[in-house]
């Protein structure tokens, strides 16, 4: 069916869906929508009237004010906006309403296929805490810590987790609500912090604590299965480069995992998945220590920001295949039986200050050029001159690469960011280059300590580059006209007299 | 050029000679500049005597001035004082999820004064130098725009 | 050693490498240089001086006025660039002086090294009528037709060959100096237009005659040696879809091409190659008839323009290894047993009006969106608002598609088109759009007739649509200041009278 | 809109209704198109009354006038006597590689009468009527740009 549907000729999995979500990952969807020949809808708020992912939807339904409260977490305004467009299936993206079983049910009931695991899957995964549990009871490694929430902390003993200990929401993910804390005297204020991020970020402030397992790489590995029992482990990524415990680079395959260790970490990636029912895309996130032994993080029952590294060297069209999925198609015995070529490496570039510890800014993109040519990708959800709703996650796009193998990969990447341009605002473009020439990267032994041991607050710009830049500024100002000397111009005497001169001639 | 003055990042900069500079996508602050054979491609953003230019990634503030310029700036930042109270003002535009402190606090620097949740992230607004919290401008839930004031610190 | 270069540890292939030439093709082979640590030196025309391969390249040089003859096909000034600029390689690309064998050897003589097959390869295989002869040899089955040069054609007998006939430039490419002649009468009128078009074009107005074999398939082996003796061939293109003989659209696999008829043109490609001393790229042309039988037209001895549809199904860095090769590096293990995967389409986006005989037009770029996302790779020689010199090829860049399958990938290439916007000019955009659901090629079942058959002058638009361009029209006059009217400003009392008007209050 | 007369390639076209119309990127005429749910991104470069529509990737010009504008321009282009001689100008710039014709030669509508090189084609240039060739402004080997006088058919 899939030829056909691709050709263009007969019925495809859905007629309309619509994407529950914003920025890159919205256009990434409505790609492969039209790919599949299925008319997108895309939702937006008032902060996004002129965004790029409603000028590529064929369709675009508003949803409610900038606050993402009212606007892509409102499951009401989001299960509106699918009925009136007739959307027969929704697609969450990640973030937002992606993991939450509470929206998932509501789409079913409404008679709309959600594309993603089924809503118990999500309920009882979304529970990181829960999660853990299960992963004990099915035998996988798990990192050592409390398998209950984090209540007072005047009440509980953190003694026997240890420190430092790291704090985590129940229902985190993407690094928020999680809080380091290095002494029992830290705890307190951490678990406030924790709880305001998790709450605002999930509607959910329960905590629960960890050891923290440091130094150590974080890999994940990537689930794909229908609805008729086929799961595949379509490799895995490396997201080691993290600042905030967020991902900032993911390549695969990983250069520290052996065969041993990933034949290993497939097979507690399959128990975590057999431990409730699952289909459509997920990730198993583990750490893995030194020793080459890895730790049950947890799983993200969603499509991964970095998906696109896992569809590069596997050749897998994973939304496409989510979408698939979802309209009950049996996986091609193509994937099932998929061996991974080359090598994939992803920087995201996120609106963000590296020299600065990689805060978030806000304002508009200026100039925006994009490398392209051969093994390039780009994911972008701007474009030049586009604004940035201080509402929302600040990443502008993701550049990938695909390669031979690793030392290609990061030759391509380095080519690429030096044809990459953006203006406007302070992105982290800077430390990705720095990161491609960083001995312990293009080595592969690092960890996910690299920021803080390597980077610290970034280099300082060498004397050469200043006088390059001096040179350009002199340019630039020597060759644009000064801005409108407006007193003189508006008030002057002389000015009217100098008009009135002119007319005469 | 030699009379203009170039202060890049609060250093002053000589630029390095030779090089030609031409617009590329002046609108978007994207030009050339090419030496002999060799050419780099940069931005530039700005107008008159105060740039943007980002080197290796990263955004520098580049003033060019004449020397006479440079004089008129300097006797007019004399001309206000410089001691009294500090006013304290949001560097990015978000939600008020906290304010640790109130009015009349001896605070010490470096000391968390209140939290600003912008992009998602909690970003900590601290006291740049002690003193105590003469008024506070803003409330818990108050959502703030970039250069509001927050403080005043005396 | 490509790992150690990939990761920019040890020496290079080359320290510094001269591209003789310009567009995308110059900066297709700057990233190679970039990407295998070289430094890349461009050259440029009066016309290119802010062409963007010139800003690509870390060095320039100029090397003449507007006109090829005096700039991009001047030996000297290529020679002189490169002894100035202390380039060790030179890159000639496509055209130009690719496969000019005086070129070759005046390079290596300089102590240059040529990237490409050698000199006397050049010269007996770039004559194509010499190729036909030695073809034969081979015992290659070569088009019916003369295997001398055309002269004066009132003493030639056409009779033997037969129309309709094809007349071609023995120095010939690109379509260029070729002329069909459907009966005796109009052998002279053609012949002299083929014989100047030549000259223009090659320098050399020696034309042959064929047979024309039609309706017929166009498709093409490329070849890849060492300069140790492997020599792989890296799977076909289909390059019928032609106006003017000239390739607009190229795809690998070919619909048309089984494997029996795969493992046939292959063993007369091998032949052919076997008939000179052959290293480096190079691409053996055969038309395919209804029967699935091959015939030789001609061998390539460069890069081709449509190199990337290989690159993506086979994985393989052409440009990269093309370099390589010029520096005696061996063919690997992994480029030698290459077994492709997935279907690969390249449109070739052109300033040309489809509706109006393809004909080529100048003027400047106005917009310029070109898609990206999943399996879509951009080779592009222009940003928005470049000028385009009247001297030179039209070719803006060329889109390309990876997908799995055939079906898939004509999907993916519709849903690219539909992002691509380019204004100021008239492209072929609009063609390509019109294929991809253009049931012959939507089906595979096409010819080099296609455009002849299908597209005619090119479809009228429909009334919709128009109705949409009328509304277009309406919401830009509305929403635009109206330009000066400068009659009334500047010449009328009326004008002069408001002005003072305005001054007073 | 309704006082607005659309002219799209030479037939008058109403305007569907119901459209809003955006600037997306005005510089490079990139505009979006809505109705309800769908909207359309399209190209539309030019100003006042004559604008370039690009649909389906073709390029069409279309004609914006009030019909006070209409009446004028009718007007003007009555004033000039449209009977007389016919230019013959060059639609793209290039070399003139070929004068098939000579001053007083009778020649028929579709007869070649020169060939223009531009981007390595050959492109003819062929009678739009019959007629008789008043004059030959341009010789083989003379490079000519777009708009040039070529020759003249009385």
């Amino acid at each position: 069916m899939r030829k056909d549907t691709a050709a263009g000729r007969v019925t495809p999995p859905f007629e309309r869906l619509l994407i529950a979500n914003r920025g890159e990952i919205a256009i990434r969807i409505i790609r492969a929508c039209r790919e599949l020949g299925i008319e997108s809808v895309a939702v937006y708020s008032d902060a996004d009237v002129d965004a790029l992912h409603v000028q590529a939807a064929d369709r675009a339904v508003r949803i409610g004010p900038a606050s993402p409260a009212e606007s892509y977490l409102s499951i009401p305004a989001i299960l509106d906006a699918a009925r009136r467009s007739g959307a027969q299936a929704i697609h969450p993206g990640y973030g937002f309403l992606s993991e939450n079983a509470t929206f998932a049910r509501a789409v079913e009931q409404a008679g709309i296929a959600f594309v993603g695991p089924p809503p118990a899957t999500l309920a009882s995964l979304g529970d990181k805490l829960a999660a853990r549990r299960s992963a004990v009871a099915a035998g996988v490694p798990v990192v050592p810590g409390l398998l209950v929430p984090l209540e007072d902390p005047a009440t509980v003993d953190l003694g026997e987790v240890g420190f430092p200990a790291m704090l985590k929401a129940a229902a985190g993910g993407g690094g928020r609500g999680m809080r380091q804390v290095d002494g029992p005297d830290e705890v307190a204020a951490a678990l406030e912090t924790a709880r305001r991020e998790a709450i605002s970020a999930f509607g959910d402030g329960t905590v629960y604590v960890e050891r923290l397992v440091a130094p150590a790489r974080h890999v994940e590995v990537q689930l794909l299965g229908d609805r008729h029992g086929a799961l595949v482990c379509l490799g895995e990524r490396d997201c080691s480069v993290q600042r905030r415990h967020q991902k900032l680079v993911e390549e695969s395959p990983s250069p520290a995992v052996t065969p041993e260790i990933r034949a290993a970490m497939f097979d507690s990636a399959r128990r975590i998945a057999a431990t409730v029912e699952f289909h459509n895309a997920a990730t198993v996130e583990f750490l893995l220590d030194r020793d080459g032994e890895h730790y049950f993080l947890e799983m993200n029952t969603r499509l991964q920001v970095e998906h696109g590294v896992t569809e590069l060297v596997t050749g897998v069209d994973m939304v496409a295949w989510q979408i698939r999925i979802a309209a009950g198609e049996r996986l091609g015995r193509d994937v099932v039986d998929i061996v991974p070529h080359g090598h994939a490496i992803e920087v995201r570039l996120y609106a963000e200050d590296p020299w600065d510890a990689f805060r978030p800014v806000s304002g508009a993109v200026g100039a925006w050029r994009m490398p392209d040519g051969p093994g390039v990708r780009v994911d972008a959800g701007v474009v030049a001159d586009t604004e940035l709703p201080p509402e929302y996650d600040p990443l502008l796009a993701k550049l990938l690469v695909l390669a031979d193998d690793r030392p290609a990969a990061i030759a391509r990447l380095r080519r690429a960011l030096d044809e990459t341009l953006i203006g406007g605002l302070q992105t982290d473009l800077g430390f990705h280059r720095w990161l491609v020439d960083q001995p312990s990267f293009v080595s592969g032994a690092y960890d996910t300590d690299l920021i803080g041991d390597h980077w610290g607050s970034g280099p300082a710009p060498t004397s050469d580059r200043l006088e390059l830049a001096s040179a350009a500024a002199v340019g630039a100002r020597v060759t644009s006209p000064p801005p409108p000397p407006q007193r003189a111009a508006a008030d002057s005497a002389w000015g009217r007299l100098a008009r009135r001169e002119a007319i005469r001639r | 050029m030699s009379d203009l003055e170039v202060v890049i990042d609060g250093q002053s900069v000589e630029p390095s000679d030779g090089w030609t500079f031409a617009w590329i996508d002046e609108a978007h602050g994207v030009a050339q500049l090419s030496r002999d054979e060799t050419r780099a491609t940069l931005l530039v953003e700005g107008s008159g005597s105060a740039w943007v230019v980002t080197v290796d990634g990263r955004r520098l503030p580049a003033m060019v001035r004449t020397w006479r310029e440079r004089t008129l700036a300097e006797a007019e930042v004399a001309s206000h004082a410089s001691a009294g109270p500090l006013n304290i003002n949001a560097s990015l535009p978000g939600l008020v999820v906290a304010v640790d402190v109130a009015e009349g606090a001896e605070v010490a620097a470096g000391q968390s004064l209140l939290t600003i949740e912008a992009m998602k992230m909690q970003n900590e607004v601290r006291a740049p130098r002690a003193g105590r919290i003469a008024s506070v401008a803003v409330a818990v839930g108050q959502t703030v725009t970039k250069g509001i004031l927050l403080l005043r610190l005396d």
